[in-house]
């Protein structure tokens, strides 16, 4: 979606907070903001996709105001909300009035280490890829209004195949819950005069992995 | 820790949102605090830039693990036992004196979790996410590097699964230095691609 | 820029308010900063580009959370500050703690109705346009960091001039003080399919009005 | 009038801001309070879609007019009297059975001041600017709007100073109609495209 998290080459942001310096977390909250979306995660409503467009479909209003953990806390509520476990009125209250429906897959302490460790790699078997690199790629005019990878500032721009990644769960379709339907990923290189146009830097070049539903031959 | 434009009203509104969310789904069976408090305790203190640093060390030091961390990161960064979540496909990027590598995440805040811990709070805004593929040279002053203008640049937006590790350039005059001491070299800036390698660098 | 104010396309605004129906200000302040602003605009010094300018350039955490005469009224304090009639202390204050340096050019009650009835035509002597109406151009990949009104959503689009309006000052230039440099303008327009991709309305048609600075022919 | 998302607290912020700016404007000698009174009055009870509905109405009564509308629009207005800021240069483009016609300005809040009169809070609010130039047909549903898949639909983005004032059709069975009586059923949102000039519609 064209929504506030396609972040790329927009202008009025102001400068990097540099003096921020090591800083992760702003407050304790957002510390326990952390520690409960990812043991929220082992409940198995939804995806890393699925949350990501959570994240990206609060409104431009709240999304550009809210720190990174706020925009985590607010599509969390939506999530547990979506999947029926939690209610507006139990956020309101702060106290729950019904048992969890998934307490048998509540992640316990003992089993961190291990879940993290293994992490979620999403290399599935898939087809083959139909370009290889050094082949001329063009970006789709690509801009479904749910979720996809496909960032705007590089939409209808023409680069080179870098690096091959074999078959990945696509995003557009996990995000939705239609399945990982794996698809060939590639990394995209191109240089910034064609994605910024004639003004920018001739000595820098940038990259993007991309899906192969989102490209064609150029 | 600052507070960037959150008044303390503002704060401790949003401590008694969390408290009550996580009041909820404990009660409800939903998690365990004590998993939130492992979570948070692994990548406060135990999963850190400690862990690039003693990638990019070895690389300096050992050409065959180079040339492994360049065919197949993912396996060169786990032998050293860094691996999961946020870091399950890895691939390294070495800088040269003409070519400089910087990532992003324009579109969220990936970033490879096993090397580098936790993102710091500026790559995951809007600044740094909106302008670094568009003007790197203008970030990296920022930051105080200064990149000559014939230096090339690469930015590699993370917008799949795919981790972006820089390896930095080994500072000059440090044949004599050990890996351990090499390590203490790296800062977690110069693996983002916003900082260097330099011999001044504190541990 | 590619700033708050570039709008076209985007997701995640939610539905119109239909509902607030005739409604053209939320609040009598509202009446104020409209007054204000098109008084203080007779003081010369800036014109409609500048002002323009000076609203996107708000951030996009203050834009989105903004009513639109709030925007204005940020936009006016910026611009009266930046040509030194207004202090932010005075600002804080709320008195003015200097005299104004053109109190001489205030529009008077009794030219307000003169004024508003001259407006501001933008038509001016100019070059020949370069382009007739049937040439197919496109829009160039034109992303300056200051003031354009080429939007996003059309940029390196194709289309069909369908109206020739003759030379009109160039907002680029004009907003940055840099003269009204006159520059042939059109109306060229798109099938909704080539500005938002295959999925898009195949009954859809749309416009923009572009200058030629901003085209080159297809 | 309702306040959408603003507390009363804030607006009483934004009415003091307002208010401290309109003193110090004042007391400098920059503006004359009386002056900004006659831009409210005028724009609130002077110049609204009244204006616009009689070149409307004029249009579907003499097909002279509406060539000259066609031809020059600007021209054609200003003979009714309507003239001006932000109505400096008008195009008139005329819904047909197959098209359909639809105003916006995408990038801030042109509309054409003379003919309308000030832009309703929505035309100027992101939702609109943003979905009107995609998917205007959605659009025109929430205005309860429905046409078919098959009628066209050019949307007009308002990206340099020329206005646009769309004439709608002329309702049927209105033959025996007086202009004046025919004004009365051109609405303003049937002059933007969001709505149609019917029989039904209230003065």
């Amino acid at each position: 979606m064209n929504g506030p998290q396609d972040l790329g080459g927009r202008h009025g942001f102001g400068p990097v907070d540099v003096a921020s310096g090591d800083e992760m977390f702003h407050a304790a909250w957002e510390k326990r903001v952390l520690g409960i979306t990812l043991a929220a995660g082992a409940l198995g409503y939804w995806n890393l996709d699925a949350s990501r467009h959570a994240r990206e479909s609060l409104s431009p209003a709240i999304y550009y105001n809210a720190s990174y953990y706020e925009i985590w806390l607010r599509a969390l509520e939506r999530l547990l909300q979506d999947a029926g476990e939690v209610s507006g009125a139990e956020l309101a209250a702060g106290q729950s009035s019904a048992p969890g429906l998934r307490a048998d897959r509540c992640l316990k302490a003992e089993a961190v280490s291990a879940v993290l460790k293994r992490g979620g790699p999403t290399d599935r078997p898939g087809a083959a890829s139909a370009f290889s690199v050094g082949d001329r790629v063009r970006l789709r005019n690509h801009q479904p209004a749910g979720h996809t990878r496909l960032p705007g500032y590089v939409r209808g721009c023409t680069g080179v195949i870098t690096l091959l990644h074999g078959a990945h769960v696509y995003p557009d379709s996990h995000a939705r819950f239609d399945g990982e339907q794996p698809q060939p990923l590639y990394t995209v290189s191109f240089k910034a005069t064609e994605v910024f146009g004639a003004d920018a830097d001739p000595a820098l070049t940038l990259s993007v992995d991309a899906w192969e539903p989102y490209l064609e031959r150029a | 820790m600052h507070d960037h434009d959150h008044h303390d009203n503002e704060l401790d509104e949003m401590t008694a949102r969390v408290r009550a969310l996580e009041t909820i789904l404990t009660q409800k069976g939903l998690i365990d605090p004590a998993a939130v408090d492992a979570i948070i305790e692994t990548y406060e203190h135990k999963v850190g830039p400690r862990n690039g640093a003693m990638v990019v060390a070895r690389a300096w030091s050992d050409p065959e693990f180079a040339e492994w961390l360049r065919e197949d990161a993912t396996a060169a960064i786990a032998s050293l036992g860094f691996e999961g979540r946020q870091g399950e496909h890895m691939v390294a990027v070495f800088n040269t004196p003409t070519q400089h590598n910087l990532v992003v995440c324009t579109l969220c805040s990936c970033y490879p979790w096993p090397v580098l811990g936790l993102p710091p709070t500026w790559y995951k805004a809007p600044p740094y996410r909106a302008r670094a593929v568009r003007e790197p040279r203008a970030v990296l002053q920022e930051f105080g590097v200064q990149l000559g203008p014939q230096t090339k640049i690469h930015v590699w937006d993370s917008t799949a699964e795919i981790r972006y590790l820089v390896i930095p350039q080994r500072p000059a005059n440090t044949e004599h230095l050990s890996e351990a001491a090499l390590a203490d070299l790296v800062t977690r800036d110069s693996m983002i691609g916003c900082g260097l390698a330099t011999n001044e660098a504190a541990a």
